[in-house]
């Protein structure tokens, strides 16, 4: 096809018709009700998700799912961002049902990916201690006991762990190299889970395991063995989050150039000035960079080319993007911006979640870095 | 001579020993509080409760003249007090009555001076923003709120916006098209109005780091022609932010509660930094963060030596070789610093920044808040308009 | 159909292996060569040299019709054949024949691309830049430079500015206004001249890189009816960067040499970074230096992604979501990006990057040439006129 | 006097004088004479300013100085900036000279002082091996000999070494701790000079020392103990090159404005432009920032207050300022301001130099922010 940016049929499908479900279900009052609600997200818009069958596009039809493309996957994203859909498709979809697909075992599988694409059961991945993504970021102690293991440690920023009806926790074995990866029931005895108010009103939460018994089928993956999976499933949920933040961009920049236009000072549309003319552009330009990254990166996956560099570029970008991007929009509003009653507040408050969720910008600038410098690494 | 100290003779030296034995009686401690961003009535409480023992002693009014309500000390001394204010630190001055203060001085009458200076210099009566409308910011000459004469009295219908904390004022300087006729900055007028006069209807608003903003409605709202500052139509000219910096009817400029809070933010982020971890090392190795710590510093002291600057040519006048409208620079570098301070401490404390409380929060949540309220940074006139100020009046580029 | 792989068939690649082999026989181990910024004449001869076999090959129209010594080939085999030059590198088209290519191939008469696009094909005529007046840079509606009809000659008077490397060039299409009564836009004509014609005197100019740029005066300067392209007065609407990106006339985007000297630049850093110990350590493990290089490599990324977009509109036409005008915010990126990365550079190579040749030269000074070069990133528009088009034209702002 | 600017009276005299002179004697031609002159500066300017007794301000009176403050030597410098004199005051005088009077003893003061007040001795200091002026960055050795010592190294970027009869060599005796300072006589058997083409067009070389030797009277101050006084005289050379680039930006400014104000394109002057407006103000912006941060370290000079801190933060604002008001400028002028002829580019080309000259702004940043954190060190 040689150099293209047009998606394919089905994928134009899919992404209008997310365009039409998220126009109806998530208007601006919804997501801020979602963000107030008790209840981690609307559980109506988590059923209609999983009848329009989104929560398994990329899962193989032998588990119940549409075994499409990555870049199928993809085109859902950008409208995420763009609706701010208060759904935790990102953590529980592409991270906790992909690692059960990367590395389950056939029963895990079986047990698990049919009921995660029904939107009947939700996984809340809990992979890290300090808010980093790295590998040397995972604490979470597991002692091997009685067969099983026992847990100890603290998980943050844990995505929707109240609806959760299972984790998938990050930890290392004690005495071996290596993260390991346990399935975890969310009520098992000894964990807690505590709500961590936070600047994007997302349902975050704190998960403490307290000798937190599991018996070696709750191991996903090889003991030890399972930083490459992980890393390989959050570089398409790094790849997801930057389009998600392009997506979201769009819809800022037509705040921003409406009001621009509208907004009528000293005799002129304040959009006339090139002061405020600089600062739309400075919107649309970090929106075009994060959008570049992510489809490249994106597409390579669908090509089973490596992606990790590419996938830290784009999510990097995203970073920066989703600071750039919302304080320009912020510059050209002034008063009004500042209200939370406004739209724009929604996204600079998602954003900032956005930021650092899946890794922040030194982090994928540093792992850019050395996969350029020492690609063999 | 070129002079950086403040206090350099034993007197001043002695004053701010005064100041500061008064601040650890009052508020030893200190006590944060931005009127901006706060809503808790504790908060307001405690800040009012402040600035009346501050005002008893005479100090909300210390440079001006004695027969109204002031103490008449010097620039130098309002100096001193201020720093010591903003270092302790003291809670902000509550909402605008400062700014009212030096435009009443400037362009109010004697009975107006000495009956309104009074309420300022004891803190018992709060003033509200008057100027801002929903279709006119920064432009006061695009403003449609009118007043027209009705014998000897004024009514006034129209709409303000943005009134920060002025639920909590008893009254407001309310700029009003008093000639409809007239080009459009030359027929306003400002008139001092109470608050509680029939007709006013107050509706809030939230801002992203949880103060409580208006919007004031005026439905035939009738005020006594003595309540009209200064000459009909004339307001335009006499506003005081007219000349692009606030300050400039100020006796002699000094230092600011709220931009010594980002100092403070900044020790916060330096404590933080040497008590955590990451990849093993203190954050306060990280040869990155110090870079980035390095930066906030730099502009930090700028905007520190900028208040000098602007002092020396409010009590002396414009040194050779710096702009006469330095106060309007001074303004460019804090609203282009503040939001990128806040961005570079939320990226320094790291992705657990975003929690806002509770035990898992990292200092509290305050660089949270903090980051927050850098979208307050339009207050006053946007980095834009500052830009465009300094580039017209004060390089003398076309507009 | 989402896709960034130009060579996806047998023969695309073995089109990418010819022009390879070609490269490896006529430019081994590749030649830098920026006739921008080079004046060496043996730069200039072998450049030519080089660019006369490609000629040769038939390779300057690969593109062009078969019947305008073009080749009729594909936009995605000229995307090969240029990212091969690119890439290894060859040295730079010489002046603007490609531009003028673009041109007559719109608008100029079947004979006027017979005649001039044989000498461009070749590579036997260069062609400079005939637009650019002292007091008319960007704003092409304010030239001053005239010619009026006699017989059925023209006359030019006036001068042009800014030439680059006009004094090696045979040819240059010269805009003229011929209708001063018309409105500044409409009255403009487009000639070619043969820079030969009795009249037309040089001056030389040298920009800071070491490059000559030329002023051109034109006295009286007599030009057959023949060398008018397309209609009279109509020059504004036909020139090919009045849409804003000078691309828009070109089959298909393709990669650009001069960027990708960003790029053999960077890991040029790279090698220096490696065998550079500062205080101990080698420089490529300084964490400052490398968030330093992530930060242009994540610049040059997007460099290199915005070619495949724009070549993608235009071939395929604009793709949702993606706007119309990318290549100017393509022309944002590079310019804003290229002074910073050049800066950066040199911060990097540190304080002896700024010895320009001998022993003691860091990477026989290139960093520092190249830097000179970055101020030169105003060539066929400021970033802020392509903001400003962006902002226009791409998100519908007022004018 | 309690927060003032204003310059007192004999320092104003200094200045209009100062400007008066380089008004008359340092027009662009002279300075773009100058760069290209085989001279490394005119000898008749550096007399000129010897008779204004400028070569002399802070010198002690006893040695033929007019044992002035700092502020009255800090006038001199945006001047200085302002025209591009092209004379190595910074380096013979305050630097050379100032490590002389720091750490010399009374023969040597006055064997050498009273000379270069004169003009009549010019001394280069060669300081940095490596480009770098941490301590760390010296590594000239000098080997104990005979009751004197032999160096060995080559000094890089060292200021009129063609011109000097005296460099002041820094270097580190073998086998003991510290950094040591030695006069050396610039035609010593042993010492070549080599002229460093350079993007400033100053006359700058490197200086090989082999096997040079010297008694130990050319020893300045204490063996392994000259850094305390080196590190000062450095600072406050580090200030003044702070208030050179301000009185350029004074001048980068003009240039920028007028050249905004006159410059027409479509229809109108370019300065009415908002985003010329912006590129203008950060001239403006960032040549007030370098000189509050200048002339604040300056007073504590005078005061006697410490003063590294302050002078890092001068210098590292001052080598961004160098490189943003020249790129601002240059935005604003676009085509000619890159030609040679146009003055622009003499500025653009030694900010260049200015930028890393005494540390660049990374090594001042960590400095200053190393003396913010741990004042004691």
């Amino acid at each position: 096809m040689a150099i293209d940016f047009h998606f394919d049929e089905q994928q134009k499908l899919i992404r209008d018709s997310a365009r039409e479900f998220f126009r109806k279900h998530c208007p601006p009052a919804a997501v801020r009700a979602a963000a107030k609600a008790t209840e981690d997200f609307p559980a109506e818009l988590w059923a209609g998700m999983a009848d329009m069958g989104w929560l398994g596009i990329t899962v193989a039809e032998e588990f119940g799912g549409l075994g499409a493309s990555f870049l199928d996957l993809y085109v859902l994203y950008p409208e995420m961002g763009r609706f701010l859909v208060p759904a935790p498709h990102l953590d529980a979809v592409v991270v906790g049902a992909g690692l059960v697909s990367a590395l389950g075992s056939v029963e895990q599988k079986q047990a698990i990916l049919r009921e995660v694409v029904a939107g009947k059961l939700l996984i809340a991945p809990a992979l890290t201690d300090t808010g980093g993504f790295g590998a040397e970021d995972i604490t979470t102690e597991a002692r091997g006991a009685n067969g099983g293991y026992v847990l100890n440690g603290t998980k943050l920023l844990v995505m929707a762990a109240g609806a959760a009806n299972l984790l998938v926790v990050a930890a290392r074995i004690a005495g071996a190299e290596g993260v390991s990866l346990f399935l975890i029931d969310a009520a098992a005895p000894g964990v807690a889970r505590e709500k961590l108010p936070n600047i994007a009103g997302y349902p975050l939460y704190a998960v403490t395991f307290t000798d937190v018994s599991v018996g070696a089928e709750g191991l996903l993956g090889e003991a030890g063995g399972a930083w490459p999976a992980l890393e390989a499933v959050l570089d398409k949920a790094a790849v997801l989050q930057a389009a998600m933040v392009a997506g979201a961009g769009e819809r800022v920049l037509e705040i921003a150039v409406d009001y621009a236009k509208n907004r009528v000072q000293f005799g002129t549309p304040i959009g006339k000035h090139q002061a405020v003319q600089y600062l739309c552009t400075d919107v649309a330009v970090a929106q075009r960079h994060t959008a570049l990254l992510a489809l490249h990166a994106a597409w390579r996956i669908d090509r089973g080319l490596p992606v990790a560099r590419e996938a830290s570029l784009a999510k990097a970008m995203a970073a920066k993007a989703a600071a750039v991007m919302t304080f320009s929009a912020h510059e050209v509003h002034a008063g009004i911006g500042f209200m939370e009653d406004y739209d724009l507040s929604m996204y600079t408050r998602r954003a900032k979640h956005w930021e650092s969720h899946l890794g922040d910008r030194r982090h994928h600038l540093e792992r850019a870095i050395a996969l350029t410098l020492e690609p063999a690494a | 001579m070129i002079d950086f100290l403040p206090d350099d003779t034993p007197e001043l030296r002695a004053w701010r020993a005064e100041v500061r034995a008064f601040l650890a009686e009052v508020v030893p401690g200190g006590m944060h509080f931005d009127y901006d961003f706060d809503e808790s009535p504790e908060g307001w409480e405690k800040s009012l409760d402040f600035w009346r023992k501050v005002g008893a002693k005479g100090w909300i009014g210390l440079t001006w003249p004695k027969e109204y309500h002031g103490l008449g000390r010097s620039a130098i001394e309002r100096w001193i007090l201020w720093e010591e204010f903003a270092n302790w630190p003291a809670p902000g001055f509550p909402v605008i009555g400062h700014a009212v203060s030096w435009f009443l001085l400037r362009h109010g009458s004697h009975e107006q001076k000495l009956r309104h200076l009074k309420g300022i210099a004891d803190c018992t009566i709060l003033w509200g923003e008057g100027y801002t409308e929903p279709s006119s910011g920064s432009d006061l000459a695009s403003l449609t709120t009118r007043a027209h004469r009705d014998g000897d009295d004024w009514i006034i219908n129209g709409q303000k916006t943005f009134g920060t904390a002025a639920h909590q004022c008893q009254w407001m300087a309310v700029f009003a098209r008093t000639d409809p006729n007239a080009r459009p900055h030359e027929g306003i007028s400002c008139f001092l109005v109470p608050l509680d006069t029939p007709g006013i209807q107050m509706l809030p608003m939230h801002n992203m780091a949880g103060g409580q903003q208006n919007q004031t409605f005026f439905e035939n709202v009738r005020v006594p022609h003595a309540n009209l500052v200064g000459d009909v139509n004339q307001a335009w000219s006499q506003i005081w932010f007219h000349q692009g910096g606030q300050n400039l009817d100020q006796p002699g400029h000094a230092p600011d509660v709220m931009e010594y809070r980002m100092l403070r933010t900044l020790k916060e982020v330096f404590t933080f930094c040497r008590e955590t971890k990451r990849g093993g090392k203190p954050l306060i190795e990280d040869p990155v963060v110090r870079l980035q710590l390095a930066e906030l510093v730099e502009g930090m002291e700028i905007i520190k030596l900028q208040s000098f600057e602007l002092h020396s040519t409010l009590v002396n006048g414009t040194a050779e070789g710096w702009n006469p409208l330095g106060g309007v620079f001074n303004q460019i570098h804090y609203r282009e610093f503040w939001p990128h301070f806040a961005q570079v401490c939320m990226d320094i404390v790291g992705p657990l920044a975003q929690i806002e409380g509770g035990r898992w929060a990292q200092l509290q949540g305050r660089i949270e808040h903090y980051f927050r309220g850098s979208f307050g940074n339009h207050a006053g006139g946007t980095a834009q308009l500052k830009r465009m100020t300094a580039a017209t009046r004060g390089l003398g580029l076309p507009r």
